[in-house]
């Protein structure tokens, strides 16, 4: 990183200014948080287990280590690290104070209730005594309010860039909606890699219900992107030169080999045969497609952080 | 008569040949009976380099005792204010300034 | 020391008055001491030449004194080869060893010929120190270096031909219409700079027209109401194209102006020259009604013919201005039209609305006198002044001035030195103003006539009789003196505060003439091109760490200020100490002098340069310290009572108001001002005479009376394909070379995107295929070929590519600005042929025409 | 109450750095930071086209993204509208980079000198950064409070094309200024309320 970042000074001239203030990194936790906090809600809405290990399931292990190691990333690329709790400290107005109070909190008692379902068995370390273990009120309480943690951890980081007024082609409420879908897509996407890893753990009509989901959520991405893109054609010139690098610039092998083609037409394409074909083809299909959702998700975090470009203030 | 003690600096020595002289000149003498009289001795470059249409050239500067010839008279200035006489003649090299 | 150093540990905060020269205007500054480290410079309100105003340059100058890649130390060459670029093995000595080596160096050149001995500065305030020097040592080559080159050409002369001092300047209080021609003064450029530009934007807020003809669209063209871009080197056209509009198609002109303040009456005969009055040997006007022809001092002047045809004993004789007046004829503004690619429609516009501007024949009353009020003036600088015909171009300008009578009046362009009791300038036995100013008497006018003279000095000055220097003939001198006759070869050069390599012409021919000269002692805070030619470099103080007397001075042009308001007295005070062994170049000088044991002249000279007289003058057998002789310099010349005491107290001293007689002096001194050049005939025949004597091919057509266009002969020489101009222009946040080893200046010049690239035409660039960012070569008919970066623009002429400022550097204490490959911009002064063909034989100007083809690297 | 302001006359700016570079060594940036940069835009065609300067600086917005954006405190607006940076406080998230519309936002990742490698005694002195954290104009807010009501780069500028004054008193000529020459503040869409407005 150079050792000053603001995106204006570069060459006194009155154009727009691509932002260089967030890079890959932010690409990596953002896409990492969003596929953690989809995990885990579809375990819990939908059941997505992935197999067991030591009694606590795939999906809630993947889904703290994948918002743990997403937030310490985001951490690494502080300023100033060891400041990291005053983040917390201004959620009326900042999404990053919300998003911050929202990690830890989903942590705790993402990270407290998987731990009730810890039991190494044969008479091993069993905590499943503990009093939110499983679905009990108290368990129930747990996890709801840890859900409604991993909400706001999948889309935090899109309100970020959606409450930036300077850089027009952030500021639209689609980016946290399509950080919600795309959470929401990737997790049922590992679902679908574990299908292909385990297929016998995963029944036909398990897997047909999950590919449908999925189709959902990938149709539901197509039309966020489209609709972000036409959004930015049109409002503000500065979102104009950010639409134009996504489909013919610098990014358009990214954003639309990348993020649409790669990461939505043909998981899309995938899933559709997937659903006609039956047996080994199906559960292959399925996660070749989720794995294309995954690298999807992280594209079009990168694209849409590269391509944010500041208004011209003449 | 009048004593002048005649000092030559910058580009004239080599016209002079000298850088002092000491000079005897007539009661009630001006400058430009002096330097009529160096002329007479050291030749028309003398006055060529000194003088101009008449008068003293921009860059010779000549000083009567400490004094601005052009100040004091200029040609008509006076020389029997100090006994002797002390008369700096100095040649400038081009005036030059300014970009 | 006035405010001395405290020593560690005692808290201080102080702000200590001195004077900036990181350009050589010399603006008042005060400097930010805490704790021993100066940490910030402003301005004083309020206070002049700027009013508290004070550039990007002057702001960031602690840099340039703290800088770690300042000269720590004396030192002395190794390698004997030299060239650009070639590494001169430096090797540290102490001051004493070095000091005996130059004054070893100053006595065996005295001893062969004390004209070998050449001394250069740009340090305007010092210089007489460098003048006293070369006065003691019995040379007369002192100079300010590349200076004059490219700008004061057409200006200086022009400037004593209208006003009897060096410099003019536009009255912005009073004037309604500017045409200014290639510069940007008023807009943090130029002569007073930050004083100007606080009137320009006052006079542009008044509602005062700008109209700004120049190639590119340069700082003040961006803020004009019109630029006119024009094809470089052809402005002579435009004016005469105007001057044919005014008197010959609207016969709209100031009769009265030229009447009874130019020669335009004075009759001439077949041969050009002045009828003179047998008995008193003056110029005669023939008096229309009678038609009698009677001496200009006893003529009523009203009365005196423009027009018309006399015979003054059986010789016919017509007045000076039909002879301009026909001269004006073919110059139709179709004609200029063709040469400087301006419309013609625009030519006669801006004619008109000129003249209508200047509103001839009304008048204002200012401290009781009746004045003539102009309220247009046309100004110019370096755009038009560096050029093959500059003193032609200079001229030009000048009589489109006389025409509209704005000359001296409120409303015109003014003088900048008449201040104080000695503001009357002199007449000359022909009725022609010259300078009546002692302290400005720092430049040759060319009236009263000088004689031509075979050559004593390196520049040849003595073949310039009507021009103020020649100092872009000083490699001329180097290289070729004995074909002019020069006597003696230049042994010894002494340079200091000026980068001769770098600001004259083509740096390969420079190189070759710096090799002729024995020794050369190179006094500078930084090693630069001139340095890495040196044999001994020694360590120049920065202006915040010495003492200087009389920086500002109100007789001076950079004080020139408008009606009511004064000039200013300031001087420099050591504020800081960076550099241990850093010395003063001046008290080197003295130093030097009394080694070579020249001590007694040097005061001597010293007395004389300085102007220093009564109780103040140096005892020829004393040896003073810097302090005292600056002391006697400065109350000698302000006042006992604002001695060097005074200065460091108060900083700057404020002079009597302007008033309105000094400022618009016209009508006070009734004297004329040539609009007709009879006096250039003779010089010109007194100059042919001489270089013919020595078959020397010396170009004296443009000695005329009378100022036609001519083309560059660049134009007429360059291939087809070579089919652009390159041009240079200034930056108001960067001077000379000296800026580049600030890293605050280079980091503005690398933000701003026009400095360090190439700027071409949008139009131009797309047919060439060029894109904005390209690598390109620049390559030029005589074989140089250098790499740019290209920028598209659309304020640029389509025929033209710019390279502004001072850059491409090869030798510099900032490695930061050393880029060969474009990336810290182009050499302009590499590209310019330097030979004698290329060089005005009237003003000595170079000329910076430079035909290119560029293509994409 | 006083809201300080300041307005940016575009007629009168020539482009000539004078303002950023008082501001550089009033606040004593380091390498690279530069709060009052002056921008350039080409307007027009040949030969009918003009250089326009823009000089720009922290608008000290009513509303402050920034300050919004903060999750950490760190940036807060003082009664005179000021708003300021704690270093202190600045754990170095950039949200503040990315929020404002004007570029105003330096991160500073290493406190570097204007020679590259180690600072000059001047710049150890006069530096007030600290890495991994945020710096902006302050409007010489020290200046403020020390009875100069005028910011470093209002005072030097040579054409008087910045004017410094309180916006809620109608009679500063701030507010004259505006008012005759409707000043309007720069992406006014951006809804951040600026203190700075510009003169067309």
């Amino acid at each position: 990183m150079s050792s000053v970042v603001n995106p204006f000074t570069g060459r006194w001239i009155m154009e727009p200014k691509t932002q260089n203030v967030w890079g890959n990194q932010h690409a990596t936790w953002f896409t990492f948080m969003g596929v953690g906090g989809g995990l885990f809600i579809n375990r819990m809405v939908f059941g997505i287990e992935m197999g067991r290990f030591l009694g606590m399931t795939w999906a809630d292990i993947l889904s703290l280590v994948l918002i743990g190691v997403g937030g310490l990333i985001l951490i690494a690329d502080l300023g100033k690290p060891l400041r990291l709790l005053r983040s917390l400290l201004n959620p009326r107005t900042s999404w990053i104070s919300v998003g911050a109070i929202a990690d830890f909190t989903f942590m705790g008692l993402a990270g407290l209730w998987t731990l009730a379902d810890f039991n190494v068995g044969g008479g091993g370390l069993n905590l499943t005594g503990l009093p939110w273990h499983g679905d009990g009120t108290l368990g129930l309480v747990f996890q709801v309010v840890a859900a409604l943690a991993a909400i706001v951890v999948i889309t935090y980081p899109g309100l970020v860039l959606a409450s930036s007024p300077s850089i027009p082609f952030w500021n639209s409420t689609l980016i946290p909606m399509q950080f919600l879908v795309n959470g929401f897509a990737s997790g049922l996407a590992c679902g679908l890699i574990y299908a292909a890893i385990a297929p016998s753990d995963v029944t036909g009509d398990v897997l047909t219900g999950w590919l449908s989901l999925t189709t959902g959520m990938l149709v539901l991405s197509v039309f966020l992107q489209i609709a972000h893109v036409l959004n930015g054609t049109y409002t503000h010139v500065a979102a104009k030169v950010a639409v134009r690098r996504l489909l013919s610039g610098n990014l358009q092998v990214a954003y639309l080999g990348g993020v649409m083609l790669a990461g939505l037409v043909i998981p899309l394409a995938l899933i559709t045969y997937a659903l006609s074909a039956s047996g080994s083809n199906a559960s292959m299909a399925a996660g070749v497609a989720g794995a294309l959702i995954l690298v999807g998700n992280w594209l079009s975090k990168h694209t849409v952080i590269r391509a944010g470009t500041y208004a011209s203030l003449f | 008569m009048i004593q002048c003690k005649v000092i030559f600096a910058g580009l004239i020595k080599r016209v002079v040949g000298t850088s002092e002289m000491t000079v005897t000149l007539p009661a009630g003498s001006t400058l430009g009976d002096l330097l009529a009289d160096l002329t007479a001795r050291f030749g028309q470059e003398f006055e060529d380099k000194i003088l101009l249409n008449g008068d003293l050239a921009n860059h010779a500067v000549v000083m009567i005792d400490g004094d601005y010839a052009r100040e004091v008279g200029g040609m008509q200035a006076r020389l029997d204010r100090q006994t002797p006489a002390q008369v700096e003649i100095v040649l400038l090299g081009p005036p030059l300034l300014g970009g | 020391m006035a405010v001395a150093l405290p020593m560690a540990g005692v808290t201080e905060d102080v702000w200590i008055p001195t004077a900036c020269d990181m350009c050589y205007n010399g603006c008042t500054v005060q400097v930010h001491r805490v704790d021993g480290v100066a940490v910030k410079i402003e301005g004083i309100p309020g206070v002049g030449p700027n009013y508290g105003k004070t550039c990007a340059k002057g702001l960031s100058a602690l840099m340039n004194v703290y800088s770690p890649n300042r000269v720590q130390a004396p030192m002395v060459r190794t390698n004997p080869q030299k060239g650009v670029g070639v590494d001169p093995g430096w090797k540290e000595i102490s001051w004493d060893e070095a000091l005996d080596l130059f004054a070893s160096k100053i006595k065996a050149a005295m001893d062969k010929d004390p004209r070998s001995i050449l001394t250069h500065t740009f340090d305007r305030y010092t210089y007489s120190v460098a003048k006293a020097f070369s006065t003691a040592v019995g040379s007369p080559n002192v100079t300010m270096g590349s200076a004059g080159i490219f700008c004061g050409n057409g200006t200086h002369p022009v400037a004593f031909t209208l006003t009897a001092s060096n410099e003019i300047h536009d009255d912005l209080k009073y004037c309604n219409h500017l045409l200014m021609f290639g510069a940007s003064a008023g807009f943090v450029g130029g002569h007073n700079a930050m004083g100007y530009s606080v009137e320009m934007q006052d006079a542009r807020q008044r509602g005062m027209k700008l109209t700004v003809v120049d190639p590119v669209l340069n700082y003040a063209a961006s803020h004009a109401d019109e630029w006119i871009p024009i094809r470089p080197g052809t402005d002579a056209a435009f004016a005469l194209a105007m001057m044919r509009e005014w008197v010959i198609v609207q016969d709209h002109y100031d009769k009265t102006f030229l009447k009874r303040h130019t020669n335009a009456t004075y009759l001439v005969g077949a041969d050009g020259r002045y009828i003179r009055d047998k008995a008193t040997n003056k110029p005669l006007v023939g008096i229309a009604a009678t038609g009698a022809a009677l001496p200009f001092d006893q003529a009523p002047s009203d009365e005196a013919a423009l027009e018309g045809t006399f015979t003054v004993d059986g010789v016919q004789a017509t007045p000076a201005f039909v002879v301009f007046k026909k001269h004006l004829e073919p110059y139709t503004a179709e004609y200029a039209s063709k040469v400087t690619s301006v419309p013609a429609a625009t030519i006669t516009r801006v004619a008109h609305e000129v003249v209508e501007a200047a509103s001839i024949g009304q008048t204002i009353q200012l401290e009781g006198d009746t004045y003539p009020l102009r309220t247009a003036a046309i100004s110019w600088y370096r755009g038009i002044s560096a050029h093959r015909h500059a003193m032609a171009s200079g001229m030009l300008m000048g009589q489109l001035n006389m025409l509209l009578g704005a000359v001296d009046v409120p409303g015109g362009v003014l003088n900048s030195s008449s201040m104080g009791p000695t503001w009357r300038p002199n007449l000359d036995p022909d009725g022609f103003i010259y300078p009546g100013n002692p302290l400005a008497g720092h430049m040759k006018p060319a009236l009263p006539r000088r004689k031509v003279s075979a050559p004593e000095t390196l520049e040849l000055q003595e073949l310039f009789p009507t021009s103020v220097y020649a100092r872009a003939m000083l490699w001329l001198g180097l290289l070729e003196g004995d074909k002019f006759g020069l006597p003696y070869k230049c042994e010894v050069l002494v340079t200091s505060r000026g980068n001769i390599m770098q600001t004259s012409g083509d740096p390969d021919t420079m190189a070759k003439a710096m090799k002729t000269i024995g020794f050369i002692v190179s006094l500078n805070p930084f090693e630069d091109e001139t340095a890495a030619f040196a044999d001994l470099l020694l360590p120049d103080q920065h202006s915040l760490e010495r003492l200087t007397p009389l920086v500002g001075n109100p007789n001076n042009f950079t004080n020139a200020a408008s009606v009511d308001e004064s000039g200013t007295w300031n001087f420099q005070q050591p504020v800081v100490k960076v550099v241990e062994k850093a010395r003063n170049w001046g008290e080197v000088l003295i130093d030097v002098a009394f080694r070579a044991g020249i001590g007694p002249d040097m005061n001597t000279a010293l007395n004389a340069a300085c102007h220093i007289t009564g109780e103040y003058q140096l005892k020829r057998d004393q040896k003073y310290t810097w302090e005292d002789f600056s002391d006697r310099w400065t109350k000698s010349t302000v006042g006992a009572d604002h001695g060097l005491d005074y200065f460091r107290k108060n900083g700057y001293l404020k002079d009597e108001a302007r008033l309105a007689k000094y400022a618009y002096p016209l009508i006070h001194h009734g004297g004329r001002v040539p609009l007709y050049l009879e006096h250039f005939l003779d010089a010109g025949v007194a100059v042919k005479a001489y270089t013919d004597s020595r078959d020397i091919e010396w170009d004296v057509s443009d000695y005329s009376a009378v100022m036609d266009f001519q083309p560059c002969l660049t134009e007429k020489q360059a291939p087809a394909q070579f089919d652009m101009w390159l041009v240079n222009q200034k930056l108001p946040f960067m001077a000379g070379t000296y800026s580049a080893e600030n890293p605050l200046l280079m980091d503005l010049a690398k933000r701003n995107s026009k400095v360090f690239n190439i700027g071409i035409n949008r139009a131009t660039a797309a047919r060439k295929g060029i894109v904005d960012g390209d690598e390109i070569w620049i390559e030029t008919p005589i074989g140089k070929k250098v790499k740019g970066i290209a920028r598209l623009t659309e304020g640029i002429h389509p025929e033209c590519a710019s390279a502004p400022g001072m850059f491409g550097r090869t030798t510099a204490g900032n490695k930061d600005a050393i880029g060969k490959d474009g990336s810290r911009g182009v050499h302009f002064n590499n590209l310019v042929q330097f030979t004698l063909d290329r060089m005005d034989t009237v003003s000595a100007a170079l000329d910076s025409c430079v035909k290119i083809k560029i293509s994409k690297a | 109450m006083t809201r300080w302001g300041m307005a940016l006359d575009l007629e009168r700016c020539v482009g000539c750095y004078a303002c950023s570079m008082a501001c550089k060594t009033e606040n004593g940036t380091p390498d690279g930071v530069w709060y009052a940069p002056v921008y350039e835009k080409e307007v027009g065609k040949y030969p009918n086209v003009k250089r326009m300067f823009i000089p720009t600086l922290c608008m000290h917005c009513e509303d402050a993204p920034c300050l919004k954006a903060c999750p950490t405190k760190a940036i807060a607006k003082r009664t005179d509208g000021i708003v300021l940076v704690d270093q202190a406080k600045c754990c170095g998230t950039r949200a503040c980079v990315a929020a404002c519309p004007y570029g105003a936002m330096n991160y500073v990742h290493e406190v570097q000198g204007a020679f590259g490698g180690e600072l000059i005694q001047l710049e150890k002195q006069s530096f007030k950064s600290t890495a991994g954290t945020v710096q902006k104009c302050t409007f010489c807010s020290h200046r403020i409070d020390a009875g100069k009501f005028e910011p470093a780069c209002v005072e030097v500028c040579p054409t008087k094309a910045r004017i410094f004054g309180d916006l809620e008193d109608p009679g500063s000529e701030i507010s004259r200024v505006i008012r005759d020459r409707n000043g309007s503040p720069a992406r006014p869409e951006a809804g951040t309320g600026p203190s700075v407005y510009y003169l067309r």
